[in-house]
């Protein structure tokens, strides 16, 4: 098991925004996480990688605790979070940004891994030295996926990758995460295109409101009557 | 294009950045009532297009007509007055101001007391000031927000300062209403409300509209025409149909799968 | 509307009760010269705050340079008291209007600059202003101006913070006072929405400058001398503290920001060693732990009825 | 001719002297956005450190030349260590409250090691010895120029290429910039955020200190409030340039030094100020981001 | 309000042991320095006199307070000590700016004050009535007798033709002392070539004063406080300017040779109240008894803050009573009064007619040149 969520409790002041979400990610697999706006998506993820404290509840991630442990230390440890909304270094160059990604790591391998970058997403070595803050939306956005790849993550926090991106770039970054799922990294991935995710996960998880009401495999799901009247839009 | 029901007449116009050409030669139109769909893969142009629209930015080249008067040199303020709004790709709303205050300031516009009937409190000024709330909190009912009236407009979920930015641009009192992405980060079954929506507004309000989006279900139900931009070059315009089975565009923007 | 009438005539009534209170105790010695001048200086701060309030805490225009502003003020209404021997309401009136339009002109480069590189033009302003002081004889020079008739007392002070309060809450709460929170929340916003920023960034810098020019002039009027020192960036400095420690953006946090710091300025005077050193302390803890300020941007409000009332 | 050539001289040492002061308050502003006030008082505590430091290492019978590199690291380490102190305590509370939030704490922290100075070191002017011996150079006749005025002028410029070099080349440079830009982002690379602002504050007080001895040893005269003026004078300098450009730090002190000097040779040294604030107030206007900056409008 | 403030001050000075005196000082702010000097004179003066056995059998207790270099908190400190501290009579503040604030507030509640080193004439003679302020007092001699001394002294002893002054304009008395140096100056037939003026706290002068090394003067004339004049002193000699520097009392601080530095003070000279080796018995004993209670050379402040008080106790001893009309008679009545800064007696506007010292440098150390009476 990669990754073990056991009831954990998140609280924004006064507002509670997970109550007691457990979930759990093994090896290998894309698991996806869908619900409505403000069910507390992003704040699961916020909190996985350090950016939010939990108040009770536990979190192992390759078998050890890292509740309380510094943002970075979980980078550290592989556990690399691509947030929402892109939040690319602006004012820094493409290649720049790449080179931040790789920012805790002192091995010989970082340049190999950017060719790789490059190769998957041949835009943005067209736009190496470009700041970044003028990309479309679909240039930040690889970007900030090739960014995190650059970490070497043993498991990966998307958060709503294809948002504002259009049909055809969304197909593409679907694609790129099964791909570099089959390269061996494990994907948590919270999606609105709940249709798309489901088809390319293996396991899935409904949020409502801080709470887990669904889970199951992704096909199970999207056959859920429950769920494609809810979020699939039929 | 002297048809005297086109309400927008961009003309040939272009817009650089550095050395980018973001907007290039871009010709269209929109007539008195249409629902016309800008789609396009990103950083094709289309929200710098908006912008060019509303005056935030002015065209390199070519004139942009409203109503048949040009609107170059405008300041954004005075095309809203004219009675153009917008809504935002990455939403601006007034984020410690609640939720019904939003809405009245868009209504600003159309209030006649002057600062000095509100500093003396005239009888003038609370006539404009009940005015002001009792409009502001219809367009709120419209949007289903009139209960979240006064909760600060930053704290409510993504979704609801969706509609609220569309309702604060409908306070406004357009003709032309410009829709950024109204969809973006909605999950399927918000983004059919939102199109049910959209259309109603349309017709109780008589509006125009210019739609921005990639959502193609939405694109595709609710539009009449569409254009499309690609590296600021418009490449094609027609009906959803046309614009679906255009090569053009598959090639560009849409893929295989749609 | 009649809601709004009931607080309006609550608050006049509590203020003619304060102000007559306060009135008796000074007749009847109960509050000697000394705690008067305290009464007075916290009014000084108070329409100084509130007016500065106006144009950092509601319009959002990150403006440092309130104290040449005020010495407009001050100057002015004393060269018509002195020189012209103009009655001491027509000398404030003079300094207030001539330091709108300083106001005037400062807010017309504030349309081309944000944030902290406005702040550094209005603070280069507000020096501007006090070395054309310095530079001019007329005025005294470094010497400053002496011998200004102490014309400034509990009831002329009292009317005019007074009116300071209620322009400016009844311009705020308003249309006009909505177009200035938009253009702090989001400018691009507000434009799009129709507002003209230009004019309402004005029309802040002008009536906060108009108040402080009135600070102005009932200081010089209560102290006898002023000099060009006296209105140095420090000053400004002081009145952004009183905003910011208040609360931006809250009329009723700047009330409370002016009362507590001069009273503690005050207090403070018993010790003179460490008297700054407690204040700075004081401010950096106070802004630690309250950082939006005593209030936040809540106001006080005399109606809580009412309030209940128009909810609905 | 070579009067305006000895003007123009006198403008560009008051000049490097801005620029050095100027240099560590636009690097912590490009970090961090904070409009450091405390820094003139950092210099300042820096100046009296060189004091202490230059009359102890005197007393035991130093070469003027060790004096002087031993009481500037000294100076250095010691503001370092203040401006990491006043980082921790007074700003990092507060570094996601409002902005201006932030300047009245900074605005009370500049007050506090004034008056803290006053309390512990007296409000009276203190001697400061000139550590290195001057000499005079005489260019074409009699234009003067001394070693002091070489001295600081090369290390102000040695410094801001250091700086440059240090932000835009090194490991911790990139941490900062991300920093600067987003730091919650930054944090999901793994960049130890405290321990970089940290340092920001680390480099940008140690180049306030430094700015103090050099200080101390050119006018001879420091004391509690010395801080202030200077403080103010740079952060307009670093305004000028465009506030956050390291390079900027350099030419807008240098051109303040000029404009200054200008004003007061031509026998209005009254409007010096005046004219100072003017026109910069006239750049800004032309460029609302000063010389440097980019005026990067927000994108819509 | 008038008449109760007066009638409790009064009452407040007959009870109990202590005769209560406000002190009005700059304790804190810009000018702290000078405050500070100030107070420590005067407490010294307090020290002796109680030592002594009081006055009119009872101890005199300073009551201090901080105007924070500010004239509002001036006239707030004034109102203070009278109102709620209920003291006889004030002494301070050190500064014209200061002290001018705080005059109304003695006016009115009619209370002495007794300022050690406001030279502005304003402070006793209102400017605009050009009537004295009868209950305001000095210790110090006034900005036109100190210019007149330096300009007499420069044309008749340096027998200079040429002058440039060189002035802290932003400071109230360095422009008295350039505006009466200049008047006498020219009237004694020499030429003025230029004057210029910086501001207090700036530490470069070079830009002017590579335009006045142009002008070649005979004697520089520069008036202003020691942090500003050392550094100017320092830079002209530096850059090879070779004429006399001539000043005022607000050279007299010991740090003024250190800013400087020793080399450079030669060929100057400056008007002061008194100096510290001058063998007169008062002040030897004063300058003695400030350096075993503060370990310190007291300047001129000090000297002056002393005298202030002690001048206030000898009026206090001959009015025989702390009554404020009969201490106002005294004090304006002061003659012969032989204090630290000299033996001086009160003339019509107040100010008191005292003699003033020259002081020259040598080798860093304060000689005294000559001595002028008024
Ligand atoms: N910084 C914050 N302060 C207070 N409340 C917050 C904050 N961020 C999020 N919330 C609240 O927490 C809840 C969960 O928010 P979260 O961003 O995790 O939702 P989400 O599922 O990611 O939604 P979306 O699809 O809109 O991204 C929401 O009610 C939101 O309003
Ligand atoms: N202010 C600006 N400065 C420089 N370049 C800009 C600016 N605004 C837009 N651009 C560039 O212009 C191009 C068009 O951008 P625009 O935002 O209009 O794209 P878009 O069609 O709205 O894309 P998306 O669907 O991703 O929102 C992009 O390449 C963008 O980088
Ligand atoms: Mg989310
Ligand atoms: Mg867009």
């Amino acid at each position: 098991m990669v990754l073990k969520v056991d009831n954990i409790n998140v609280f924004y002041g006064a507002i509670h925004a997970l109550k007691g979400v457990s979930v759990t990610v093994n090896e290998g697999e894309i698991v996806t996480l869908i619900g409505a706006n403000g069910a507390g998506k992003s704040t699961l993820l916020k909190t996985l990688s350090g950016l939010l404290k939990v108040k009770s509840g536990s979190i192992e991630f390759l078998g050890q605790s890292i509740v309380g442990h510094a943002a970075q230390s979980i980078v550290k440890d592989g556990l690399i979070h691509c947030p929402e909304g892109r939040r690319v270094f602006a004012n820094m160059s493409v290649e720049e940004n790449l080179e931040l990604g790789a920012f805790l790591r002192k091995d010989s391998e970082v340049r190999k891994d950017m060719e790789n970058v490059y190769e998957r997403f041949p835009r943005l070595l067209e736009r190496r030295k470009q700041m970044a803050g003028t990309l479309s939306g679909g240039e930040q956005q690889m970007l900030a996926i090739g960014r995190a790849l650059m970490a070497r993550p043993k498991l990966l926090l998307l958060d709503e990758p294809s948002m504002g991106l259009a049909p055809l770039l969304v197909q593409e970054i679907f694609q790129i995460v099964q791909e570099i799922n089959k390269n061996g990294t494990t994907v948590l991935l919270v999606e609105q295109n709940a249709n798309q995710a489901l088809k390319i996960a293996h396991r899935a998880y409904v949020l409502e409101t801080g709470k887990i009401v669904l889970s199951g495999s992704a096909a199970e799901l999207a056959d859920s009557e429950e769920i494609k009247s809810a979020y699939l839009g039929h | 294009m002297t048809d005297s029901t086109v309400v927008l007449d961009v003309q040939h116009v272009s817009r650089t950045f550095g050395g980018l050409k973001a907007v290039s030669d871009v010709a269209m139109f929109i007539r008195q009532g249409e629902l016309v769909g800008l789609i396009g893969p990103n950083g094709a142009g289309k929200t710098t297009l908006f912008n060019l629209l509303t005056g935030v930015y002015e065209p390199s080249e070519g004139k942009i007509l409203f109503n048949g008067e040009s609107v170059g040199g405008l300041k954004p303020y005075q095309i809203t007055q004219k009675g153009a709004a917008r809504t935002f790709q990455n939403i601006r709303l007034f984020g410690d101001l609640s939720v019904l205050d939003n809405v009245k300031v868009a209504y600003h516009q159309h209030t006649k007391h002057s600062v000095w009937s509100s500093i003396l409190r005239l009888p003038s000024h609370f006539k404009g000031e009940q005015e002001i709330t009792e409009k502001a909190i219809e367009f709120l009912k419209i949007f289903k927000l009139d209960g979240k009236q006064n909760e600060l407009a930053k704290n409510l979920p993504y979704g609801e300062q969706r509609r609220l930015e569309i309702a604060r641009a409908l306070a406004a009192r357009p003709k032309l209403l410009l829709l950024d992405e109204p969809a973006a980060g909605m999950n399927p079954q918000e983004t059919h409300d939102l199109m049910e929506l959209i259309q109603w507004i349309r017709k109780e309000f008589d509006l125009t509209i210019l739609l921005i989006e990639h959502d193609m279900s939405l694109v595709m139900g609710v539009c009449e025409r569409i254009y499309v931009l690609d590296r600021g070059i418009l490449i094609a315009d027609g009906t959803p149909s046309e614009i679906r089975s255009n090569p053009k565009v598959i090639e560009a923007y849409l893929g295989q799968e749609v | 509307m009649r809601l709004q009438n009931k607080s309006f005539w609550t608050g006049l009534v509590l203020s003619i009760v304060i102000y007559a209170v306060i009135q008796l105790l000074i007749d009847t010695g109960a509050l000697n010269d000394f705690a008067e001048s305290t009464l007075i200086l916290i009014c000084i701060n108070i329409i100084l705050g509130v007016s500065l309030n106006l144009i950092n805490g509601f319009t959002g225009q990150f403006s440092i340079g309130h104290a040449g502003f005020m010495s407009i003020g001050a100057y002015l209404s004393a060269i018509m008291t002195l020189d012209f021997n103009m009655p001491f309401v027509v000398a404030l009136i003079v300094g207030g209007l001539t330091a709108a339009v300083a106001g005037l002109i400062i807010g017309i480069p504030s349309l081309r600059l944000k944030g902290d590189y406005l702040a550094i033009a209005t603070l280069g302003f507000g020096e501007i202003i006090r070395i054309v002081w310095l530079n001019t004889e007329y005025v005294g020079g470094a010497s400053g101006l002496s011998g200004i008739p102490t014309q400034t007392n509990w009831t002329w002070i009292f009317i005019w913070t007074l009116i300071t309060v209620v322009v400016i809450n009844n311009f705020v709460n308003s249309t006009h006072g909505r177009a200035c929170i938009s253009v702090r929340e989001n400018e691009i916003a507000a434009e799009a929405m129709g507002i003209n920023t230009t004019k309402y960034k004005v029309m802040a810098f002008v009536i906060g400058a108009f108040f402080a020019g009135i600070a102005g002039g009932l200081s010089a009027h209560m102290f006898y001398i002023i000099n060009p020192n006296s209105f140095n960036f420090i000053k400004s400095f002081e009145i952004l503290v009183i905003v910011v420690l208040g609360g931006l953006g809250s009329t009723s946090g700047s009330i409370v920001g002016a009362i507590v710091l001069t009273l503690l300025f005050t207090f403070l005077q018993d010790f003179p060693e460490i008297r700054m050193i407690i204040y700075s302390l004081l401010l950096i803890l106070m802004m630690i732990f309250r950082p939006k300020g005593l209030l936040g941007t809540r106001e006080f409000s005399f109606n809580f009825l009412g309030k209940k009332g128009e909810a609905k | 001719m070579e009067y305006y050539l000895q003007q123009l001289i006198n403008g560009i040492s008051v000049g490097s002297i801005y620029a050095l002061i100027a240099l560590g308050y636009t690097m912590v502003y490009g970090i961090i956005k904070l409009i450091n006030f405390a820094h003139g008082d950092v210099f300042m505590v820096g100046a009296f450190m060189g004091l202490f430091a230059s009359r102890f290492l005197s007393a035991k019978g130093l070469s003027p030349v060790w004096v002087f590199i031993l009481a500037l690291l000294f100076a250095m380490i010691v503001c370092a260590v203040l401006g990491v102190v006043i980082e921790r305590t007074a700003y990092k509370p507060l570094r996601n409250s409002t902005r201006i939030a932030a300047l009245i704490t900074a605005i009370g922290v500049s007050f506090l090691l004034e008056n803290g100075g006053i309390f512990v070191w007296g409000a009276q002017p203190k001697g400061f010895s000139e550590i290195l011996p001057k000499h005079q150079f005489n260019l074409f006749g009699t234009v003067q120029i001394d070693s002091n005025q070489i001295l600081i002028l090369v290390v102000t410029v040695i410094l801001m290429v250091v700086l440059q070099y240090i932000v835009h080349r090194t490991k911790i440079g990139k941490a900062m910039r991300a920093v600067s830009f987003d730091q919650d982002a930054a944090l999901l690379m793994g960049i130890n955020v405290n321990t970089t602002i940290s340092a920001t504050f680390a480099i940008g007080s140690a180049l306030a200190g430094a700015a103090g001895v050099i200080f101390g040893m050119t006018y001879n005269s420091i004391d509690p409030l010395m801080g202030i003026i200077p403080g103010l004078k740079a952060f307009v300098a670093a305004v000028l340039g465009g506030i956050g450009i390291i390079p900027g730090a350099l030419v807008g002190g240098l051109l303040l030094g000029v404009i200054e000097t200008a004003v007061s040779s031509t026998g209005f040294s009254l409007w010096r100020d005046g004219v100072a604030f003017l026109i910069l107030i006239l750049i800004l206007v032309f460029k609302p981001s000063g010389l440097f900056g980019k005026n990067v409008r927000e994108k819509v | 309000a008038c008449g109760s403030g007066k009638q409790a001050a009064s009452n407040g000075g007959n009870n109990g042991d202590t005769i209560k005196v406000g002190a009005n000082f700059e304790l804190s702010g810009n000018v702290a320095s000078f405050g500070n000097s100030a107070l420590k004179g005067s407490q010294l003066a307090v020290q002796e006199i109680n030592d002594a056995g009081g006055v009119l059998g009872k101890k005199i207790e300073i009551v201090q307070a901080d105007n924070a270099s500010k004239p509002e908190e001036s006239a707030r400190t004034a109102q203070k000590l009278i109102s709620n501290d209920k003291v006889v009579a004030l002494i301070g503040p050190t500064t014209s700016t200061n002290a001018l604030a705080a005059v109304p507030v003695a006016m009115e509640k009619k209370i002495p004050m007794v300022t050690s080193t406001a030279t502005n004439p304003k402070v006793t003679v209102d400017e605009r009535t050009k009537k004295v302020n009868d209950w305001i007092f000095r210790a110090c001699f006034i900005d036109p007798f100190q210019g007149k001394v330096m300009a007499d002294f420069a044309s008749k002893e340096l027998k200079a033709k040429t002058a440039v002054i060189y002035t802290d304009q932003a400071s109230d008395y360095a422009k008295g002392l350039s505006q009466f140096f200049e008047e006498t100056f020219t009237k004694g037939g020499g030429q003025i070539l230029e004057k210029d003026s910086y501001q207090a706290n700036d530490t470069d002068f070079k830009a002017v004063l590579t335009r006045i090394k142009d002008k070649n003067p005979d004697v520089i004339y520069v008036p202003g406080y020691y942090n500003e004049v050392g550094k100017i002193l320092k830079q002209a000699r530096e850059m090879g300017i070779k004429a006399t520097f001539l000043g005022g009392d607000g050279w007299d601080a010991p740090q003024l040779v250190d800013i400087a530095g020793k080399e450079n003070l030669g060929n100057t000279y400056f008007s002061n109240h008194y100096a510290a080796d001058d063998k007169s018995p008062e002040v030897q004993t004063f300058v003695q008894s400030y350096k075993a209670k503060y370990n310190q050379v007291p300047d001129g402040f000090a000297a002056l803050g002393y005298d202030a008080m002690k001048l206030l106790a000898d009026a206090i001893k001959r009015a025989n009573s702390t009554d404020p009309e009969k201490l106002k008679t005294a004090l304006a009545q002061t003659k012969d009064f032989k204090g630290a800064t000299g033996t001086m007696s009160l003339n019509e506007n107040h100010d008191p007619v005292k003699s003033a010292v020259v002081i020259k440098f040598e080798d860093g150390k304060q000689v005294f040149n000559s001595k002028i009476n008024p």
